[in-house]
């Protein structure tokens, strides 16, 4: 029993660390809490959704496009709306990107109308049966597909050109700059990563969850959690933040009840804050 | 300072005059028509609850305009239905109805969508003493106020859970075991104690019981603990999307009980469209089935209903849609009875409010008696189950449309 | 500047005038929308009074507005005290809290404090679902029925003028002008001689005392509470859009985001449901962007540059 | 003395910011701190006035240990600082700045605090100017800003952190006279300077920090005769 908790923690951590490595880069490079994070894994989820329920494309072949929409998207958010900010007070970012997230919301809730949706393929119900141990395929196929998107994340930022500017630029901005870096095109592509990221993030929840305008909200929350856990702007952190979310939840709701289940996690996020800022790593950035 | 004084003067006299003119604006007209009034979630948590909720008093009004209006000491009148947009939230509701009572001056109220929204709303009919009848709000705790205007036109929630323990224990072998899980607000919580009543009078083992916050979506290690206790049947106390995400996780982790019932949020579209086959041999308390032997010279037989129900919104009414048209045809009779006409003041709404509390009728969309707390309590109650994404009603014998299937074959065998 | 205070002193005179007199002409509907302007205008200055003064943007705002409506109602049902007592217990009680909540958490910063808080906020709603024996938890909580509607405009009006009289002496005192320079420059203000950690923990707790007392006459006034929505988050981000609409750390700035938007809101919403969200975003966005110091400080800017092109002129 | 450290040391990670650093103020001093970019001056001055904690050390006030108390307890002592880089509350006037620290700096009530403000406004020479916001004022008006916000708590000490960089000789002079009067007011100063000819010409003696350390102390005369002074500032080929 104990290992089929902690293995269904770690199978929906995966997600949970994907969609929450696009809220830690996003902040650990412009230092904006990117409210909008929510509506870009709506927005990732309803592309699967779409795709999957008009054209019959499967959940998993559609992740590239939700990334390529939501990469073009965000950098177009970014370079016109956000970077107007981007020296500002942080309230302002909170500000601008929650209005931005009203905005989104509501035009998703117009043409897309309140309903629930869930993609459920043939295979969506399969699972592999170890012993007593269940392992739903979907769950275990979305958790690597989440992996290797965060892998290939943070292969980009250490092998590439672009990749070193973002993270050179998160280091030292100034510095960057004098290298020949163009900060505000770095921030628009990191911008564009996180939401592409975010939205395959999106498009992995869909297999397992339900999809409506409103669903953000709540992934917002786990997103701060993941990111205050593993450390703002800490990848791999991040990586780590999710999993503890998900093992975390499976445990309390298994072992105390789920009616404790938020409290834990609020708790143990305020716990962190306070004490260890920085992230389980230490790594995180405080400003 | 003079010239301050002298502004101000003159702002308040402006001031005043306009109030004035506000406050004498609002008299009321002769009209021929009778209006309700109803805020309803159409946007929010509740959208699309409320919306179905809307679609059923609109059928109810668009038959009885369709038929020349409410007939009252030969004369007939059309009813029109005034709605607001209460976005769920129960502070709007407050405010849409009181603005629908002294603004929009309507005759008679319909109520909200849930319980959070009936409860503070219905505080407010009755300062005003308007009848308001709702479909939607059966938790008990909201009529042990002692309140006189407020009818509902559902059966109490905790009275729900009785024909599913009832044609449970029919079966063999006969489920020994239940399990009970519910997000924690009125709606759910109510019909989730029904559960646990009915199982436990019935002499069915209760193994696991739990509620969980409302925006938790992933209910598999709930599903996972009740597993491993291997209950015969499931009782969700639910909505749509949480009726959706029971059975995806339950096939995702292989979880077998012999039977599901959800109390409510399956019969609408959406629930079968999503789900496809997974959506079968699930149960759903209804209040009317084809088979039901009701009728009224409104809508003709409960076949007749549905049927027309079905060609509307393609879907088969739920139980709030059927009580909420229950409701405007209790309004009607209410309404003949006491032979008040358009517009309305306290002495015809108290006399209509006199006539509900008497009531004693047969409906297509089911019959209709208040108990003295102002609660539906004729209502008889069958199951639907679906089968082959239809649903059908297997409970009780004589409104039969196909056999009960027992137990749900297991996921793998499906 | 006698005459510009003594014009202020009359503004204020005529609008509390007008308040008290409005109940006379008013009934139902329009009562009941100017005792929910009323509501939100003491939210927004709750709000106001912490981080249009610190700069602390409480994203948890709502928890003490739900502590305060919450403990008004259970004192009042279950311990049978009278609305006054229990109102006020609430308030000192959300007032309470904010302090013990305030001292580890008022040390974050910036997002870190939103984020804090705004995990503080779901946690108290949560705590009072698991607590349904004396909450009556997801249930809802049903409290003792009074409707005269009346009595809870003039209530929620003195909420208000507190609020506001409050914000005033914030706005002119000793302590005010310590929290300014805590939201301009904390360490410069500490080094000053501003005994920081103090002084945001007092405006806390001023703030969460006021939005305790509105949440005490809210409840009252609904007579009917669920955690869900005493704790909604959405309460907290309109209290921060009316807040920093109308004009973040000014007296005026709650009472013209509040009025204004609540006004929109009721113009726009029973037509245009998503829209009127949409357009909520739009504004938003457009504050953020265009006018970071709300309507007063729009206006007020305007006001200072005809000032000076005046006295230059002269 | 009135101010004295004594083995203050303070680490950032790895780094030794400050390394057993000693140093003491007479009363009426004007002690000079000079060293290269690095070297821990701010630090230093950031220890004393309580905005870090020490990681060992003590630092006494008129004898008595302040050690560790927060910034504003050491400033209501009588310890007030200016920033090398000017921090004005820039959404409030000038005067409303140097209330600030009249009033809770010296513990004035609101009235009074605005009398003593207006007061020293005039003194830095911003009288003028008191109703304006910082962002309206130019370079050396803030730094004034920043003086007279100091000033305004009443100080026994005066930490001043690079008052005269980027000023114009003329601005050096005017900042020079201002000093002088501060100090003929009873004001003991301690100064971090880079500007040589200022230093040189107003302080009593110096101390020369590198590297977290004390590495020469004396008159200006001999200070900057000092072997091991060239040597940090210049480069070994220099000495």
């Amino acid at each position: 029993m104990l290992l089929q908790v902690l293995l269904n923690g770690i199978l929906i951590g995966g997600i949970y660390a994907s969609f929450a490595v696009g809220f830690s880069l996003i902040f650990g490079v412009l230092r904006i809490v990117n409210i909008v994070h929510g509506e870009f894994i709506m927005l990732g989820a309803f592309i699967t959704y779409w795709l999957y329920s008009i054209f019959g494309i499967d959940p998993f072949l559609s992740l590239p496009v939700s990334f390529a929409l939501l990469f073009v998207g965000g950098y177009l958010l970014q370079r016109f709306v956000i970077n107007r900010i981007i020296e500002a007070p942080e309230i302002m970012s909170l500000l601008l990107t929650f209005g931005l997230s009203l905005i989104i919301v509501n035009i998703a809730l117009i043409v897309w109308k309140g309903d629930y949706r869930l993609v459920n393929p043939e295979y969506a119900g399969a699972n592999l049966e170890l012993g007593t141990l269940i392992i739903p395929y979907i769950r275990l196929a979305t958790c690597v597909f989440a992996l290797l998107a965060v892998g290939g994340l943070q292969f980009f930022l250490q092998h590439t050109n672009t990749g070193r500017a973002i993270k050179a630029t998160s280091q030292n901005k100034e510095g960057a700059r004098l290298q020949g870096v163009n900060p505000a095109r770095i921030y628009a592509i990191t911008f564009a990563l996180g939401a592409g990221i975010t939205a395959i993030a999106g498009s992995l929840l869909s297999m397992s969850f339900s999809v409506f305008p409103a669903m953000g909200g709540d992934y917002l929350l786990f997103s701060f959690f993941i990111v205050v856990v593993g450390g703002m702007g800490d990848l791999p952190g991040a990586l780590v933040g999710g999993f503890i979310l998900g093992i975390l939840q499976s445990l309390v709701t298994n072992f105390i009840g789920a009616g404790l289940n938020y409290i834990v996690i609020f708790l143990v996020l305020y716990v962190m804050l306070i004490t260890r800022p920085t992230g389980i790593f230490g790594r995180g950035l405080i400003e | 300072m003079n010239v301050f004084t002298f502004r101000g003067k003159r702002f308040c006299t402006a001031l005043l005059i306009l109030l004035l003119s506000m406050a004498l604006s609002v008299t009321v007209y002769a009209r021929d028509t009778f209006v309700f009034g109803s805020a309803i979630a159409l946007t929010g948590k509740f959208a699309r609850e409320g919306a179905s909720l809307k679609k059923a008093y609109d059928f109810w009004a668009q038959q009885v305009n369709a038929q020349g209006g409410i007939e009252v000491a030969g004369k007939q009148y059309p009813v029109e239905i005034k709605y607001y947009d209460d976005k769920s939230d129960p502070r709007t509701t407050t405010k849409l109805v009181e603005k629908l009572i002294t603004r929009d001056k309507v005759d008679l109220i319909f109520g909200p969508f849930s319980s959070g929204c009936v409860g503070p709303s219905s505080t407010i009919t009755e300062k005003y003493k308007v009848p308001m009848i709702e479909a939607a709000g059966n938790a008990r705790s909201l009529f042990k106020r002692g309140f006189k205007y407020l009818f509902c036109t559902l059966r109490p929630a905790d009275e729900l859970a009785d024909p599913y323990m009832r044609l449970l224990v029919k079966q063999t072998p006969k489920p020994k075991t239940v399990a009970i899980i519910a997000p924690k607000s009125p709606f759910y919580l109510s019909a989730a104690s029904g559960f646990e009543t009915y199982a436990k009078k019935y002499g069915l083992d209760i193994v696991h019981y739990e509620t969980y916050p409302v925006a938790m979506e992933d209910i598999t290690p709930i599903l996972q603990k009740i597993k491993a206790k291997d209950p015969d049947v499931l009782c969700v106390g639910s909505h749509t999307v949480v009726a959706m995400m029971v059975m995806k996780q339950s096939k995702e982790i292989d979880f077998n009980p012999k039977a599901y019932c959800f109390s409510f949020g399956t019969l609408g579209s959406e629930f079968p469209k999503e789900l496809g086959d997974d959506a079968n041999y699930i149960l759903e308390y209804i209040s009317i089935s084809e088979g039901s032997p009701f009728e009224d010279p409104l809508f003709g037989t409960t076949k007749e209903f549905i049927g027309h129900f079905k060609e509307a919104y393609q879907s088969r009414p739920d139980s709030t849609q059927a009580a909420a048209v229950a409701g405007g045809i209790a309004f009607t009779r209410a309404i003949q009875n006491a032979g008040v006409i358009p517009p309305f003041d306290e002495a015809k709404r108290t006399k209509v409010r006199n006539e509900l509390a008497k009531l004693d009728i047969v409906t297509a969309a089911g019959p209709v008696r208040f108990d003295a707390t102002g609660i539906n309590e004729a209502n008889p109650l069958g199951i639907y189950q679906y089968q082959n994404r239809v649903p059908v009603c297997v409970e009780p014998d004589a409104w039969l449309e196909a056999k009960f299937i027992y137990p749900a074959p297991k996921w793998g065998d499906r | 500047m006698n005459r510009t205070v003594a014009s202020w002193w009359a503004l204020a005179i005529v609008l509390v005038g007008v308040s008290l007199m409005a109940p006379l002409f008013m009934s139902g509907y329009a009562l009941r929308f100017c005792t929910f302007v009323l509501m939100w205008i003491g939210l927004a200055g709750s709000l106001n009074l912490l981080t249009g003064y610190t700069g602390y943007l409480d994203f948890g705002h709502v928890a003490f507005f739900g502590t305060g409506a919450y403990v008004t109602g259970v004192l009042m049902l279950k311990v049978g005290l009278p609305f006054f007592p229990a109102m006020f217990a609430g308030a000192v009680i959300a007032a309470v809290i904010a302090c013990l909540v305030g001292i580890p958490t008022m040390r974050l910063k910036g997002a870190y404090f939103a984020i804090a808080m705004l995990a503080f906020a779901e946690a108290m709603k949560h705590v009072v679902l698991e607590l349904d024996g004396i909450t009556g938890g997801g249930n809802g909580l049903s409290l003792p029925i009074y409707t005269n509607y009346t009595f809870f405009y003039y209530t929620m009006l003195a909420a208000v003028v507190f609020t506001i009289a409050v914000t005033y002496w914030f706005g002119r005192s000793k302590f005010g002008y310590a929290l300014k320079a805590i939201r301009e420059d904390e360490l410069a203000a500490d080094v000053s001689g501003v005994n920081t950690f103090s002084c945001k923990l007092i405006a806390f707790g001023i703030s969460a005392f006021v939005a305790g007392m509105i949440g005490g006459i809210y409840a009252y006034w609904m007579t009917f509470l669920t955690p869900d929505d005493s704790f909604n988050v959405l309460l907290t981000v309109r209290m921060i859009i009316m807040a920093f609409l109308g004009g973040a750390g000014t007296v005026l700035g709650p009472i013209i985001g509040a009025t204004f938007l609540a006004s929109i809101e009721e113009i726009l919403w029973a037509s245009f449901a998503y829209t009127y969200l949409i357009i909520v975003g739009v504004i938003v966005v457009i504050v953020v962007l265009y006018i970071p110091r709300g309507i007063v400080g729009l206006i007020g800017e305007k006001l200072i540059k005809q000032y000076r092109r005046k006295g230059k002129s002269a | 003395m009135v101010l004295k450290t004594e083995k203050v040391t303070k680490t950032f990670g790895d780094l030794l910011a400050l390394d057993a650093v000693d140093v003491s103020l007479a009363r009426g001093d004007i002690l000079g701190m000079i060293g290269p970019n690095g070297s821990g001056k701010t630090t230093l001055f950031n220890v004393v006035s309580g905005v870090y904690r020490p990681a060992a050390g003590d630092i006494f006030f008129q004898g008595k240990s302040i050690t560790g108390r927060t910034p504003h307890y050491i400033c209501r002592k009588g310890i007030a600082r200016t920033f090398q880089i000017a921090q004005p509350f820039s959404q409030m006037t000038l005067l409303e700045n140097v209330l600030i620290g009249a009033m809770w700096g010296d513990g004035k009530s609101l009235s009074k605090g605005r009398d003593a403000a207006e007061e020293v406004l005039d003194f830095v020479g911003l009288g003028e100017k008191a109703h304006l916001v910082p962002d309206e004022v130019t370079t050396e008006d803030r730094r004034r800003l920043e003086l007279a916000r100091a000033l305004a708590t009443k100080p026994e000490v005066l930490l001043l952190d690079e008052m005269m960089a980027g000023l114009t000789p003329t601005e050096i002079e005017e900042v020079l006279v201002l000093l002088r009067q501060i100090h003929a007011s009873g004001v003991t100063i301690f100064m971090v300077e880079h500007i040589m000819q200022a230093v040189m010409s107003v302080c009593h003696r110096i101390i020369v920090l590198n590297y977290g350390q004390v590495i020469a102390e004396g008159t200006p005369g001999e200070v900057v005769k000092d072997e091991e002074v060239i040597r940090a500032y210049l480069g070994d080929r220099y000495v």
